[in-house]
């Protein structure tokens, strides 16, 4: 049962980063609300405060140029990333993890923000920005800061924002050459959550070695975390089927999954490195344009 | 083929006429007249019962036909 | 608690009420306007069986507070007749017997509809995603993506 | 087929333009002037004495109109099995002791849901917790705590079977094999959770809007826990969301509901929450199973014996008869010469097991099934093959259980041997998995000592013709309404649209087991047919008074027209006929009626369905990942009555069993289950369900109306022991545990590798 709250549906951004100012640690935000009602009518999550931002259409947008790279605001829903022709172009693996997320009566309603603020570490959208090189910009009535993904992930549904901040936009580098991104998390059920996934990005260069790479990891500890002894492994080096285990085995290593009634640590584990191996083959072999 | 074997409890002609059946027909119903004879006869019916379920085999059922087909002899005809 | 006033059209009709701010949409359709046909069929967003559509969008009626459907158009399935003629979908459900219990169909039916005023030529895995986020215990769904399939031919005209 | 005019017909549900209008009403939905809201607190332990409880605080919260606990119950034990009074040991609202967690402790009545809700938290119940055991081999040691007086080592019930002289069976096999298997439980996970709404008036009377498979067996328990007669209290259930086994005995929903209705003289409703619907009701009957099995090397089945615990959960509910038809089915369907069941269904401290669809069978199937197509691998024997020359056919008699009329089993071989054939070879990951099965028209043995006749019904033929069919078979999605609509408008001769439906209600429909064990086509429609015969020979007796056809001639009526056998196209109306016979009878409505009970059938089932399921199942070696991609199922269920009906009971039936093969675990730790949401619960979506085509065997079940018989459960056996076969033949490895989770088969692959590996060296 949801416990009552005061209502505030604010106007601007403005308003609602003041709002936010006068009422600090006792409200909360809202935008789709796919996850916070879930938690909220379980009685896990109490506000006497809920600022309600669905309507700020000003934050809901999506544009792209060579030089800024990929900017989406914070109130863009799933639906409107999984639909835009856009970002089909330029990173359909962002479409192509919409597609899979959640269903489409949740993906209607729901926002980006929403998704990557809620913290869940089995999400799928958090893995696939960090792969990217993405950032997330955070906003208050003192300003804005500009954080890395990957450092806005403090701890198990915990993250960097402050109490008078909120996000206000997701910012993705400009596309870089030769380089692709593979995502896939392991599930039952096609839509379902991740029982663990993998994002690799992959660079390479004029010789296809291996350039720069980004390995990331979900459900696989409180926060999405970065296979750093894996992409070392690769860095520097020629694809082959041995190195691409070594990189599996060392992902596999580095991880700190959870043993639940879904799938032992061991077995997650076993995932991992499964996983790892194909997203990264995958990854290089889309990197590598075709002559 | 000899007079059908009456059950001792509650008189029920088995079946086939069997002993053993008619140990059977004492496990399925399970009723307390039927346990109450059973441990008169010096056997514990829960184990027993319980042999019967955890080894391959009719053991349990042949150690109780056999006291039936005993018991068979005294019943006035 | 300080009640929220709350303008919005359902199906065609104009509502004015004032709720309690965290009254959920699905709440306001039944218990509010007493239409009934929308279902609640688990606690955690799972089960699409209160699916709506608000303007051109298919929601789950339990996952959005009444509040944000503030000046938007809802539809639940007692909107998809019009003036007791069956909209093609709904002659679809009779004829292919996409439903058995019946109690999961008005969600299922608002996910179809919003699919194909969407995408009018879905492919079979397009209408499986679609109805994805809906569970049926009884139908094994095949005979709803058959009609889904029939009405994107065109096969149930609007009378 | 024989050519009928509506049977076997497309003709749409007739609850349709309710259903895809939202117009049906739930009990989900319904509303009563003055009704207040119900919840239930529920026993956070396992096994626990209740001391004291305190709801003094809870009562003091405004808005909270009552509360009751065991105390203001009569304490009736009470259980479906009426006929054997110490297998009814449910009071549901207990007074002594809890035995499960989730368990009924008190219920609050209040204006609003919200407040009995907080007003649960209020009340202070005093427990002794008591030591617990969850698994039936631990339950039955002699330390094992004792959960029900009396009941010496946690026994609950046995059931045993055996025919022909099993050790010389034994002897006689060439080649003989033991397996191990566990079978898991499953949720019923109907979209409408329990819900009821009592009304008790000052009259004495108790009125109950309940989400209910069988109006008839709820009106009856209650009458035994409540203290009143049968004809005082009429229960109400006109649109069903969904039973599957699970909604025929009393639940925490009706019965607190009414204890509250009675002490508070005020409507009361209580709906289960998804989460209580997973806890607090009860489950298909979790198995562990001990099969050997004795064959000739050329495939001929010798003796099979096999040793059953179930884990019974804290009370009986059906499991007695779940115990008895698992044992019974995992012959099925099969000759064997020497067969052996023993089957101990074992009380624990957790959720109760009972009935689901399939009764035991899909657990049965899961050993059997793939036990046999291992052996016929281990012999290099062709596993349909050696199916067919053990399996049953007409006119066999499973000794001193079962005569098999009709039975379409060896033409399901023949479809299924063609499908593989014409899907030639299959790529490297993927395999198809087999499995037969057999299933029972409904029940014979009356556990529940119903007095009535097992199935009525009556048809009165209004003035212009059209009819009232008053059954007390009830819809629950499985499409009887429109199932006995046919048979009534092809039996009387009319159209289907002439038929107007009455069920649910107990106060104007006859007596009727209701909905469970797939008896309702069989049953329901033979006094359905009954019915309509005995209105038509009323009319055709006007209309031979009226015709003066020489006595050789026959009349008879078809698709509302009266005429001769010998000139069908001389006759006229059957509205001008209805109009003459009510005239000649003052007046009075044509009133035909019809009954149906099973005799010199034996004591299981009056006929029995056979189908064989083929599978085509893709495994990721890697992962262990299982997509279903295409199946086969030929099914002989007599002749079908009603088309789009039969097309959704295989397709759901098959999504079901699927999620029983490889979705539906339930880890439980302590007695407390750990995926009681659907997040965690898997359950099949549209976008795993392959398609599931269905080849209908030609067959004549002459115990059935027009020749038919079950459709319902059947294909629920199967599929799970199809899949598992698949696997084996993709793989090579042999799962024993369902549900299978990746993990499994990864695990499963590893051991194979390891054992090759020591193989070599």
């Amino acid at each position: 049962m949801i416990h009552d709250f005061r209502y505030l549906k604010p106007g601007t951004l403005q308003e609602a980063l003041s709002m936010l100012a006068e009422w600090r640690d006792e409200c909360k935000i809202i935008c789709g609300g796919q996850s916070l009602l879930i938690v909220m009518r379980q009685g896990l999550v109490v506000t006497d405060t809920l600022v309600d931002i669905k309507g700020l259409n000003e934050l809901s947008y999506i544009t792209y140029d060579d030089g800024e790279g990929l900017r989406m605001g914070a109130t863009t829903t799933h639906r409107a990333v999984e639909k835009s022709g856009l970002l089909k172009e330029k990173y359909p693996i962002l479409v192509a993890v919409e597609k899979k997320l959640a269903s489409i009566q949740v993906r209607n309603w729901g926002s980006i923000a929403g998704n990557l603020a809620h913290g869940d570490s089995s999400g799928d959208l958090a893995p696939v920005l960090i792969a990217l090189g993405g950032k997330i910009k955070l906003g208050s009535v003192k300003g804005t800061r500009v954080v890395p993904l990957e450092e806005f992930y403090t701890g198990l549904f915990e993250t960097a924002l402050t109490k008078d901040e909120m996000v206000v936009e997701v910012q993705v580098p400009p596309v870089q050459p030769r380089t692709a991104v593979a995502y896939k998390k392991f599930n039952l059920i096609e839509s379902d959550q991740g029982i663990v996934g993998v994002a690799a990005a992959m660079t390479v260069d004029a010789s296809d070695t291996c350039k720069d790479v980004r390995i990331v990891l979900g459900n696989s500890g409180v926060t999405p975390i970065r296979a750093r002894s894996a992409e070392k492994v690769l860095l520097g080096r020629k694809s082959g089927d041995r190195l691409l285990e070594e990189a599996g085995e060392a992902a596999a290593g580095e991880a700190d999954p959870v043993s639940d009634i879904h799938a032992s640590e061991e077995y997650r584990r076993h995932l991992i490195r499964v996983l790892t191996e194909r997203m990264v083959r995958q990854a290089w072999e889309k990197a590598i344009p075709l002559e | 083929m000899s007079e059908p074997v009456k059950c001792p409890v509650c008189g029920k002609k088995a079946k086939t006429g069997s002993a053993i059946d008619c140990a059977r027909h004492m496990f399925g119903t399970g009723d307390k007249p039927h346990r109450a004879w059973v441990e008169a006869q010096g056997l514990s019916f829960i184990d027993l019962l319980l042999e019967q379920a955890t080894t391959p085999g009719n053991r349990s059922y042949v150690v109780l036909a056999e006291i039936i087909e005993k018991t068979q002899e005294r019943l006035p005809e | 608690m300080e009640k929220q006033r709350l303008k919005l059209k359902v199906n065609g009709q104009e509502h004015e009420l004032y709720i309690n701010p965290k009254t959920l949409l699905v709440e306001v359709i039944r218990d509010h306007l007493g239409l009934t046909g929308t279902k609640r069929g688990c606690d955690t967003v799972s089960c699409g069986a209160c699916t709506v559509m608000i303007d051109d969008m298919a929601v789950k009626s339990c996952a959005v507070l009444a509040v944000q459907a503030e000046g938007r158009h809802v539809r639940t399935a007692e909107g998809l007749e019009k003036n007791g003629k069956l909209a093609p979908i709904q002659k679809a459900f009779l004829d292919q017997g996409s439903y058995q219990c019946g109690f999961c169909t008005p969600g299922m039916l608002m996910s179809c509809e919003a699919l194909l005023e969407e995408n009018p030529a879905p492919s079979p895995e397009e209408i499986r995603e679609g109805i994805e986020g809906n569970i049926c215990r009884c139908t094994g769904y095949n005979s709803i993506v058959r009609a889904m399939g029939a009405v994107a031919k065109g096969n149930y005209r609007e009378e | 087929m024989k050519k009928y005019s509506v049977i076997n017909t497309h003709v749409h549900n007739v609850d349709g333009i309710a259903k895809v209008t939202g117009r049906a009403i739930y009990t989900f939905d319904v509303k009563l002037p003055g009704m207040l809201y119900g919840k239930i607190l529920r026993s956070p332990h396992p096994h626990a004495k209740i001391l004291d409880i305190d709801y003094g605080k809870a009562l003091d919260l405004p808005g909270v109109i009552g509360v009751v606990t065991g105390k203001d119950t009569l304490g009736v034990k009470q259980g479906i099995w009426r006929r054997y009074q110490d297998l009814c040991d449910e009071q549901i609202l207990p007074v002594d002791k809890v035995r499960y967690i989730g368990e009924p402790v008190a219920a609050v009545a209040a204006m609003t849901e919200e407040i009995a809700e907080q007003a649960l938290d209020l009340i202070d119940v005093q427990y002794e917790v008591l030591p617990a055991v969850y698994e039936p081999l631990d339950a039955i040691k002699k330390e094992a705590p004792e959960i029900h007086e009396g009941f010496e080592r946690n026994i609950n019930v046995t059931r045993h079977i055996e025919w022909g002289d099993v050790e010389g069976a034994f002897d006689e096999a060439e080649y003989i094999r033991e397996d191990w298997f566990k079978c898991g439980g499953q949720a019923h996970m109907c979209m409408e959770t329990r819900a009821a709404v009592s009304s008790y008036t000052p009259d004495g009377k108790l009125t109950v809007y309940h989400s209910s498979q069988s109006p008839y067996y709820m009106r009856g328990l209650l009458a035994g826990v409540l203290g009143l007669k049968e004809s005082s209290i009429r229960v109400i259930s006109h649109y069903v969301g969904g039973g599957f086994g699970g909604k025929f005995e009393l639940d925490g929903a009706i019965f607190c509901s009414a204890v509250l209705s009675m002490k508070l003289c005020r409507p009361v409703k209580i709906v289960f929450t998804r989460e209580e619907d997973f806890i607090a009701t009860k489950r298909r009957t979790p198995m562990s199973y001990y099969v050997r099995t004795g064959v000739k090397k050329d495939g001929t089945f010798c003796a099979r014996e096999a040793k059953v615990f179930t884990n019974g959960g804290a009370y009986t509910g059906m499991g007695a008869t779940a115990l008895y038809l698992t044992g019974f089915f995992h012959s099925f369907p099969y000759r064997w010469k020497g067969y052996r069941y023993d089957g101990y269904r074992v009380y624990t401290n957790t959720l109760p097991s009972t009935s689901m669809r399939g009764f035991g069978a899909p657990q049965a199937m899961w050993c059997s099934e793939q036990q046999i197509e291992w052996i016929a691998a281990d012999l290099g024997l062709d596993s349909i093959e050696m199916r067919r020359k053990n399996a049953h056919y007409s006119g066999y008699e499973v000794p001193d259980q079962a005569s098999i009329a009709s039975c379409g089993i060896d033409q399901c071989f023949d479809v299924v041997q063609k499908w593989i054939k014409e899907k030639g070879k299959l790529p490297e990951n993927r395999a198809i998995g087999l499995s037969a099965a057999g299933f029972m028209s409904g029940g014979i043995f009356n556990w529940f000592d119903s007095p009535y006749s097992f199935s009525s019904a009556v048809v009165t033929i209004n003035y212009d013709g059209t009819v009232e069919l008053h059954v007390g078979a009830q819809d629950i999605g499985q499409g009887s309404n429109t199932t006995l609509a046919i048979i009534c408008a092809e039996a009387l001769g009319v159209k289907i649209e002439d038929i107007k439906v009455h069920s649910g209600d107990t106060d104007h429909c006859p007596a009727d087991l209701g909905a469970w064990g797939s008896r309702q086509t069989l049953m329901a429609g033979n006094a359905v047919k009954m019915a309509a015969e005995d209105a038509k020979k009323q009319l055709l007796e006007v209309a031979y008074a009226q015709s003066g056809f020489n006595i050789v001639y026959d009349l008879d009526i078809k698709n509302r027209w009266v005429h001769a056998l010998a000139r069908p196209e001389r006759g006229y109306d059957y509205a001008e006929l209805v109009k003459k016979a009510i005239r000649g009878k003052d007046g009075q409505r044509i009133v035909g009626r019809g009954y149906y009970t099973p005799h010199r059938k034996g004591m299981i089932s009056p006929a029995y369905s056979y189908m064989m399921q083929a599978v085509e199942v893709e495994i990721d070696k890697d992962t262990g990942k299982i997509k279903l991609i295409d199946s086969l199922t030929a099914h002989d269920c007599g002749q079908p009555i009603n088309h789009l009906g039969l097309i959704g009971q295989l397709e759901g039936a098959f999504s079901m069993a699927a999620g029983y093969g490889y979705l539906e675990y339930m880890p439980y730790e302590d007695g407390k289950l750990m995926n009681p949401n659907l997040v965690d619960y898997k359950v099949m979506r549209a976008t795993e369900m392959p398609e599931v085509p269905v080849a209908e065997i030609d067959t004549y079940e002459p115990e059935g109306p027009y020749g038919a018989k079950e459709a319902g459960e059947g294909l629920t056996n199967p599929t799970a022991a199809a899949i598992g076969n698949a696997i084996f033949h993709a793989l090579g490895v042999q799962m024993k545990e369902c549900p299978i989770k990746p993990e499994m088969i990864v695990n499963a692959l590893n051991e194979k590798e390891a054992k090759e590996k020591e193989g070599k060296e």
